[in-house]
């Protein structure tokens, strides 16, 4: 219909920023620690996923006539108390450290994530009663409630993951939760509705694509955490077992040999801090990139 | 202001009650015996079974459960299985030890981490904001029982300035606090830092510095009070997180507060003990969270106001 | 107080009264008197001494032994100990409302049993003759009786004190009360006990003014606390991984007080569980672990590789026939047995205990692989380990057992008498070593009980491979050097008596 | 222009900000007076730099993204760009003073009313509590705040709108400013309540002789109050008159669109559809070559395409940036 | 003005028990002199909406906002009927009442005789069909993680429209019918102008072929360049697809340029029903008439008239003064206004709800 000359086909802003994806990479990118960060968490998955090709050690072995060898050109940091590669040690907990890290955020993510918008959206009672339980969980120190999970399902990974989950989905609930509150006043929730969109295509669609940012900013600051997490239950006995070796476990057990041979602990607990510091400073730069206030 | 403490309290009994229950669930669908815990190597099967008889424990758990909870609705928490002792006065004993501890880490940590995120955000940008939010990050990303043991090592045993381990005076209180203080005043430098940088964007800064009103005054007047407003509502989870640290602070420092109690009961299965254990830290955090919400409505005159019950 | 021994451990006792205790004894050491003491006589050597006994007879059916108090021994509280407070204090052992848990201390003592049942009301065996005789009456002959009487859980209470308190005897000083060279003065729970000389002590007052125990549950800090003389005494079994750094400081090395422990480290085998139904497989396992690496890597070759199930020391030791280590035979073994692929199997690891046995679990699981055992090592918290001991289903595990009293019953009764090998999950139903076990109790004749032992240990060890004997360890200690006389206790406890014992 | 009777003199503001697509200039040589007592309005659309324009002659451009330049801003004789932060800082507030548009965000919510409208005195005068307290209670009555006594120690958010807004204009008042901008300061507010401030405003302007610049959106705000008149779009200013100049005699098409598409509510429904500048208003990252206008102008030529034409005198002060009223005619 | 009586539905019982009157039957004569229309499309009667504030201890409903209080409305077929009145006095509210996007609290809402709240969920969902909304706020009422296609084509899909081939037909000629290029379906909304992205908001809206149209100040947040574009736009649509706005806004001169009806509200009440024309010529409320004026002119020849000014600010919705709402600050306020609320009855030909109407 030509009749409507007034309109030109005058764009806003068209050419560069066509994807919401693409000025988030470019805001992220711009901030420095967050690109070093990036480097060190893809270093870290690259050495988790190839460890056993990298290195010619057996993280398991044990050769006791080679216990706590100096660092040399065959041990690079040295050996354990088993006469273990230390840095082979720790490569493989970088594994264990990324599985309990992912692992369980994205368990409370998805939890959490699908509780909060329900709670959000539906409002009434079944906000309350999600509320209720969330306001249970957050209350329990959540320290004690992985103790106790870990204490009677039995120290291994996979109920790390339960005890992690437990421990995580609330606080995702709350701020998903409180998201969808503000999302839910949207006018474009609102279209949706006036025009018969069903509750569950709204949440789907509508909701979650728009608390999508949050949840990745959630889940790259969750990771380090569930990795504090993790091996503050490895050193209380009650996380990953031995002959397994998590960085909590292998500072744990390090600290016995603190005074002897000080790096069987020193190094494991520089990995945390690295991995920690690594996924904290992408976590920044995605909320930066990712929050609407930091644009232009 | 009364009615709403009031009404906080009362929402939170549910809480509380769910949390019992769902302790006592997962404690006891899971096989394991308090007293074959109790009594280890030596005792005899039928030593055993005797003692779980008298002490109640072959009832049913919803018997247990109710029995518990009555009990518990009447301030009898019941007596520790493995210590034997009064459950309340076990914990009232424990309890301002961890207090001491965890309300000294929480000063650690504003103290420290307030100034730091104010400066970092004044300063955004500059060599001392990025030393600030690295010393930060440092704080959280370092592992409690990593910092408590260079501490240790370096303030104790080296320099001798502070005692290893005990609960005996100020001194011994001081290590500890900054080990447990430290990981949170990181967080709070960072929250601080960030909300300031958001006050500052808002209008009403704008409008104070038309008035030509001194950066610093602006920033004292107008920004930090409205900035320090989430600061003071992450005091309620910052609560349950230094509960959570006292539990392995205490273990290194031989403090004998609630945290050690926990523990203890956790690994014996002691029901009565973890359950008044965890009531008792709950309660803290449920604490914590009315107290937050209390500085919130006096820092926020827009709270206050709703409190009052509806505004006129 | 000039004279103060300041000392640790890491789990807080939780009672003074010994019978609700079966883990923490040091109080109980210091602060009651038994009827008769064991000594440390030598390195891993005691005798029989009299105590709160003045000296005792026994019948010649061995069945009755009279104890004549000592006069005149007064408890803190001023009482003076009577032949009433002995039988005070064994009946409220037995009383079933005491829950008292070391009651088989006194199990064959004439009575007891319905005692415990609630069948009688009193203890038929137990008399007071006079004021100062003590007459007790066993249902048969028990050549070791003498020397459970010297077990820390025999400690005498008196009736009048202890009796109104009933289960909240023993929780603080003011509940506590004993004949002992200590009095308990202070009791924070999870913090410290303070224990004061007993002025009156019937054995003339202690040298020490004052022992400050604190509650340090991290070893670290243990071993930081006494570096930085905090602690008078630090305890290496605390923190094993340790022993190396004192022994080779300068400083330390001559503050080393080492000696050998009356106790063995071993590895159970539960006979129920596929394949060690199986004999050759457990010989395999025998063979398979190299005891004496372990012992030497791990344990910095502090100690002694044993071959029986008694370990040196022990009243009737004699070196038993030495078990091959032999990773090729091993695995020949599993061959025949039918598993020439190699075979699965579980260890049991407790995750609350203490790092060094799972160490051990670990050694052995890398060890073992070679004869063919492919091993999983299955973590359980103590509850569901020991409900799983209970249900006879306990996978291997590997722990230490030091004696409570020297006799070598201690031993064999707990693991392999008909309801020790059940509670403990062996599962080894040899009515043959069952007999012998129970006939051995009554010996009367020493050498001929010891060569009955020494029968059974080849049955046990060599024929059955029933359980691994792995080694008896040295149990150190550094101490600062104004402490004088510390001696290690005989059987090797953390636990003793400081009576004896001086600091500058 | 030394002028005795000009408060305000501001000569080719230019004013950048720094973004992730590179410097875009927001403000583009702007250049216009304000005579002592008058009320001088900007208008234009959105986003075409008015309130750029306001924050830059206060010294309250963020920085470091945004810069600001200009060959001039003389106020009551000052050169504002030879001033240091310092003394920027002093003459805001007390010399010239700004209201913003929200005055629910343009109030700090956690501070009592009498503490944020007595602030300038406090920073700028060395007078007492009590008596900032006088000052501004007497303000309040002078901006017709029903009960001012009851009002000074509430919290903005127990005002309605309309009362905010006054608040908002004594404090702007309040040190007796020679040049008082508004930006917006009516368009969060109900008609009804707009009509009383800027009859307020038009009052003050006469009994206190502050002069304004107000800064609106709105031609009827401009036509009911403003002496003289600046139009902007896209940063630049395009045309500049007397306000009876502009609405008689608009000169420049963009102001002439402007004027035609705006509803008039005195006038009947007329059957035609309303008139409407086609087009969009232009993002200030992409402009377009020669005028900022042509692709929306109806009476472009070749050369508005090619070449920005400059603010031409059209006479009496009347001026326009259009090829239209060139010399040469927009000939290339 | 013809057919007034031949609709005149004369003194009714409202709910409230009050002598009302339904306004005049509508007179949809425009000067560009199409048919007039008089079937009645959406009426209301005794319409509220309470919002209740705060709550006690107990969970009890403490306090409530009035934003609507007793609204009796009817719009008739292919009208624009206008919605005046100052920010919050309930005109948001009543439109999404109307629509059922918010549950009333009292009243009826007929859509050709059907009653909107009473139907089921799955009935109420066919009907939306018929029912849209535009909405103020260009920048949040496209979801922005969605493609303009799939932003109009969920309506489309919602009620199973057709094929997806049938619904990418129907997204081209929805953008057509706005005037916008059919190859920007593949585009993301902040790709969009504000003027453009209203159009879009409004092609969304007609999907459905609606007949009700709520335009919820849909041009306020456009510059005075666009803004006449996109009425145009509207007075287009309406035209071609027969369409019927309700034309929320708090612009007057809007309202007189594209109005065919005017109600202006005053706190949750509807105090002035007419047509435009004698509404703004000859207003009867006093509200009315202070609002009229107090709208500036875009003439500087005539900033010296004659401008009657209001005093004070509107009072809260929360606590209503006694008598008419508009009491405290109406200069011909008597003794009877203080204590009766009027209700909205037919003075001088036109439903007016006050005492002493102007110029009778
Ligand atoms: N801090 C900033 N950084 C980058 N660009 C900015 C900044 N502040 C304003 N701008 C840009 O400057 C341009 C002019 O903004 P300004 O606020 O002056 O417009 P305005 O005329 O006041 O519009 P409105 O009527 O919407 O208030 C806009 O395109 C805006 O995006
Ligand atoms: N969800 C809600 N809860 C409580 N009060 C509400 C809610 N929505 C609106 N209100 C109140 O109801 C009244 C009417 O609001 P409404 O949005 O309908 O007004 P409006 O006439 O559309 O105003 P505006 O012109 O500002 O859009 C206002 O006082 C408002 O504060
Ligand atoms: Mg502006
Ligand atoms: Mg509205």
């Amino acid at each position: 219909m030509t009749q409507f000359s007034e309109t030109t086909e005058d764009f806003a802003d068209t050419s560069e920023s066509d994807s919401f994806f693409r000025e988030t990479v470019r805001v992220f990118c711009r901030n420095r620690m967050a690109v070093i960060g990036l480097i060190l968490v893809g270093a870290l998955v690259f050495v988790a996923i190839f460890i056993p090709l990298i290195s010619p050690h057996d993280p398991y072995r044990v050769a006791l006539d080679e216990q706590f060898l100096p660092p040399s050109t065959t041990y690079w940091l040295g050996t354990d108390n088993f006469g273990r590669d230390l840095l082979t040690r720790i490569l493989y907990g970088a594994r264990i450290s990324l599985v309990v890290g992912i692992v369980p955020s994205f368990i409370s993510l998805v939890i959490g994530a699908v509780m909060g918008i329900i709670s959000g959206y539906f409002g009434g009672k079944t906000d309350v009663l999600i509320m209720r339980l969330a306001d249970t969980m957050l209350a329990f120190p959540s320290l004690l409630l992985a103790m106790v999970v870990m204490y009677t399902l039995g120290a291994n990974l996979f109920n790390i993951f339960i005890a992690l989950s437990l421990v995580g989905w609330a606080g995702v609930a709350m701020v998903v939760r409180s998201q969808t509150l503000a999302l839910k006043e949207k006018e474009y929730i609102e279209a949706a509705r006036a025009n018969g969109t069903s509750k569950v295509t709204i949440m789907v669609r509508h909701l979650f694509p728009n608390v999508i940012p949050t949840l990745i900013v959630l889940f790259s600051l969750s990771i380090p955490e569930a990795i504090m997490w993790e091996s503050s239950l490895s050193f209380l006995g009650v996380g990953v077992q031995p002959p397994e070796a998590s960085w909590g476990l292998l500072v744990a057990k390090g600290k016995e040999y603190l005074f002897s041979a000080p790096l069987v602990a020193i190094i494991p607990g520089v990995a945390i801090l690295v991995a920690v510091l690594a996924f904290n400073f992408v976590g920044d730069g995605l909320r930066d990139a990712l929050d609407p206030y930091m644009k232009d | 202001m009364l009615i709403f403490v009031i009404k906080r309290i009362a929402i939170s009994i549910p809480v509380l009650i769910a949390i019992t229950a769902l302790l006592f669930i997962m404690l006891n669908v899971i096989p394991g015996d308090p007293i074959a815990l109790m009594m280890k190597e030596h005792a005899s099967a039928e030593v055993i079974d005797r003692v779980r008889a008298q002490m109640h424990l072959d009832d049913p758990l919803l018997t247990r459960y109710f029995r518990f909870l009555f009990a518990a609705l009447q301030g009898d928490l019941g007596v520790s299985i493995k210590l034997n002792r009064d459950v309340t006065t076990l914990i009232l004993h424990a309890f301002p030890n961890t207090l001491l501890l965890a309300a000294s880490a929480a000063i650690v940590s504003w103290v420290i981490g307030i100034p730091v995120g104010i400066l970092s955000a004044v300063r955004r940008g500059s060599k001392l904001d990025h030393f600030f939010m690295g010393f930060s990050l440092l704080g959280v990303s370092m592992p409690i029982f990593w910092s408590a043991l260079l501490m240790q090592y370096i303030f104790a045993l080296k320099l001798k300035w502070l005692p290893v381990s005990g609960f005996y005076g100020f001194e011994y209180v001081i290590m500890p606090a900054m080990v447990l203080g430290w990981s949170s005043a990181g967080v709070i430098a960072r929250l601080t830092r960030s909300s300031l940088l958001e006050v500052m964007r808002l209008d009403y800064i704008r409008t104070a510095r038309a008035k030509g009103l001194r950066e610093i005054l602006v920033i004292q007047r107008h920004a930090l009070k409205n900035a320090l407003i989430p600061v003071v509502a992450i005091m309620a989870i910052q609560v349950a997180t230094l509960l959570s640290g006292a539990v392995i602070t205490e273990a290194i420092f031989g403090i004998p507060g609630v945290g050690r109690i926990s523990v203890n009961a956790i690994q014996a299965r002691d029901m009565p003990l973890l359950q008044g254990s965890v009531l008792f830290a709950t309660t803290l955090v449920i604490m914590g969270n009315l107290i937050a919400d209390i500085l919130y409505s006096v820092l926020d005159p827009r709270i206050r106001y709703q409190m009052k019950g509806g505004s006129k | 107080a000039d004279h103060v021994l300041r000392i640790a451990y890491q789990e807080d006792p939780k009672t003074v009264d010994v019978q609700m205790t079966q883990d923490f004894y040091t109080l109980p050491l210091n602060v009651y008197d038994r009827l008769i003491e064991a000594e440390t006589s030598g390195p891993g050597q005691s005798k029989l001494v009299p105590g709160l006994a003045e000296s005792w007879e026994v019948s010649e059916d061995g069945k009755t032994y009279t104890f004549h108090l000592r006069k005149g021994v007064l408890f803190h509280n001023g009482e003076e100990l009577t032949a009433d407070d002995v039988v005070y204090t064994f009946d409220r052992m037995l009383d079933p409302k005491t829950k008292a848990l070391s009651t088989d201390i006194l199990d064959f003592v004439d009575g007891a049993r319905e005692r415990l049942d609630g069948t009688a009301t009193t203890v038929r065996g137990l008399q007071a003759v006079d004021k100062y005789t003590v007459k007790i009456v066993l249902r048969d002959p028990y050549a070791a009786f003498t020397a459970l009487m010297a077990a820390p859980a025999a400690s005498i209470y008196n009736r009048k004190f202890t009796e109104p308190l009933g289960d909240q005897y023993g929780l603080t000083p003011e509940t506590t009360n004993g004949t002992g060279p200590f009095k308990l003065t202070e009791y924070n729970l999870n913090d410290n006990q303070v224990l004061e000389a007993n002025d009156q002590y019937y054995r003339g007052r202690p040298k020490l003014d004052q022992i400050i125990i604190r509650v340090v549950a991290d070893s670290e800090t243990l071993r930081l606390l006494f570096e930085s003389d905090e602690l008078d005494v630090f305890d290496v079994d605390y923190a094993p991984t340790q022993l190396p750094y004192f022994t080779s400081s300068d400083q330390w090395k001559g503050q080393v007080r080492a000696g050998p422990r009356v106790g063995m480290y071993y590895y159970h085998i539960n006979q129920a569980l596929k394949p060690f139904d199986d004999v050759r497989v457990r010989k395999a396992f025998q063979m398979a672990i190299n005891r004496e690496e372990i012992l030497q890597k791990n344990f910095y070759g502090k100690g002694m590789v044993e071959n029986g199930v008694m370990p040196r020391g022990l009243t009737c030791y004699a070196a038993a026939t030495p078990i091959e280590y032999n990773p090729g035979k091993a695995k020949q073994l599993l061959a025949e047995a039918g598993y020439p692929d190699g075979v699965d199997i579980k260890l049991a690891q407790v995750s609350s205990w203490s790092s060094k046995w799972s160490d051990m679990n670990q050694i052995i699981q890398a060890q073992i692989k070679e004869a063919g055992f492919n091993v999983q090592i299955n973590t359980m918290d103590e509850s569901a380990y020991l409900a799983s001991r209970k249900a006879g289903t306990v996978d291997n595990y590997t722990q230490n057992w030091s004696a409570d009293f020297n006799d070598p019953d201690n031993f064999f009764y707990t693991f392999f008498s008909k309801s020790g090998t059940a509670v403990r999950g062996y599962n080894n139903n040899d009515t043959e070593v069952f007999a012998a076990l129970d006939k051995a109790r009554s010996m009367t004749n020493p050498e001929e009980r010891c060569a009955l032992y020494q029968k059974m240990t080849d049955r046990i060890v060599q024929e059955d491979a029933a359980w691994v004997p792995m080694f008896s360890l040295d149990h150190a200690y550094v101490v600062q050097p104004r402490v004088k006389n510390f001696v290690v206790p005989w059987n090797g406890w953390s636990d003793m008596s400081y009576y004896k014992m001086e600091v500058e | 222009m030394t002028d005795q009777s000009i408060l305000l003199s501001v000569r080719n503001l230019r004013t950048e900000f720094q973004t992730q697509r590179g410097s875009v200039k927001v403000v583009d040589g702007v250049s216009f007076d304000v005579g002592r007592g008058k009320i001088v309005g900007l208008v234009g659309e959105s986003g075409s730099g008015k309130s750029v324009t306001a924050l830059s002659l206060m010294g309250l451009v963020a920085s470091p993204q945004g810069k600001v330049s200009a060959d001039s801003i003389m106020l009551n004789g000052t050169d504002l760009t030879r001033l240091n932060a310092e003394e920027l800082r002093r003459n805001r507030g007390r010399q010239l003073s700004m209201v913003f548009q929200e005055p629910m965000t343009s109030l700090n919510p956690v501070r009592t009313m009498v503490q944020q409208v007595g602030e300038p005195l406090s920073i700028h005068t060395n007078l007492g509590r009590r008596a900032i307290r006088d000052k501004v209670l007497h303000m309040f009555e002078t901006v017709g705040i029903p009960e001012p006594a009851a009002r000074l120690d509430v919290y903005p958010h127990q005002l309605s709108g309309g009362l905010r807004q006054r608040a908002m204009i004594a404090m702007g008042l309040i040190c007796e400013p020679k040049l008082l901008i508004a930006d917006e300061p009516t368009t969060a507010l109900d008609v009804t309540t707009q009509a009383q401030i800027l009859r307020l405003m038009m009052a003050l302007r006469d009994r206190v002789g502050t002069a304004i610049v107000m800064i609106t959106h709105d031609l009827g705000i401009i036509a009911e109050m403003c002496d003289e008149v600046n139009v902007m779009y896209a940063g630049q200013i395009v045309e500049q008159a007397n306000v009876f100049d502009l609405f008689d005699r608009p000169s420049h098409p963009y102001t002439r669109g402007l004027l035609a598409s705006i509803p008039k509510a005195t006038e009947k429904r007329s059957a035609e559809r309303m008139n409407s500048i086609p087009g969009v208003v232009p993002n200030l990252a992409k402009l377009p070559t020669g005028c900022r206008f042509n692709p929306r102008c109806g009476d472009a030529m070749p050369i508005c395409r090619v070449q920005q034409p400059e603010l031409t005198d059209l006479g009496n002060g009347h001026k326009a940036r259009c090829w239209l009223h060139d010399k040469q005619g927009g000939k290339l | 003005m013809r057919g007034r009586d031949a609709h005149l539905p004369g003194a009714a019982t409202r709910t409230d028990g009050s002598r009302q009157w339904s306004q005049g039957p509508l007179l949809a004569s425009r000067q560009t002199g199409r048919k007039a229309v008089s079937e009645v499309l959406i009426s209301t009667d005794g319409l509220s909406k309470h919002y209740p504030i705060g709550t006690s201890f107990f969970g009890r409903r403490d306090q409530v906002i009035r934003a609507v209080d007793g609204v009796s409305l009817d719009i008739y077929e292919r009208e624009t009927f206008a919605l005046v009145g100052e920010s919050g006095c309930g005109k948001t509210t009543l439109g999404r009442v109307m629509l059922r996007l918010l549950d009333r609290t009292a009243g009826t809402v007929r859509y050709r005789g059907q009653d909107l709240h009473a139907l089921n969920d799955s009935a109420m969902r066919a009907m939306r069909k018929k029912l849209q909304i535009v909405f103020q706020d260009p920048f949040a009422s496209l979801n922005p993680r969605m493609r303009i296609k799939d932003i109009l084509a969920e309506p489309l899909r919602t009620h199973r429209f057709g094929t997806e081939a049938q619904i990418e037909e129907r997204c081209g000629e929805l953008l057509d019918m706005v005037g916008l290029r059919r190859t920007l379906l593949r585009r993301y909304p902040h790709q969009f102008s504000g003027g453009q992205r209203q159009r879009i908001g409004i092609a969304r809206a007609l999907a459905n072929s609606p007949e009700f149209v709520v335009c919820d100040e849909a041009v306020s947040a456009l510059d005075v360049s666009i803004q006449a574009q996109v009425l145009n736009l509207l007075r287009d649509l309406q035209e071609q697809l027969k369409l019927t706005y309700l034309f929320i806004t708090h612009d007057l001169s809007v309202v007189r340029q594209f109005a065919d009806r005017v109600g202006v509200m005053f706190l949750g009440r509807m105090v002035e029903v007419g047509t435009t024309e004698e509404i703004f010529s000859n207003p009867r409320h006093p509200y009315t008439m202070f609002l009229i004026s107090a709208v500036p002119r875009a003439d500087p020849h005539q900033r010296n008239r004659e401008k009657p000014l209001l005093v004070g600010d509107i009072p809260s919705p929360m606590n209503l003064p006694t008598g008419c709402r508009f009491q405290t600050r109406c200069p011909y306020a008597q003794a009877i206004c203080r204590t009766e609320e009027p209700a909205l009855s037919d003075r001088g030909g036109r439903p007016v709800a006050c005492h002493f109407p102007l110029g009778l």
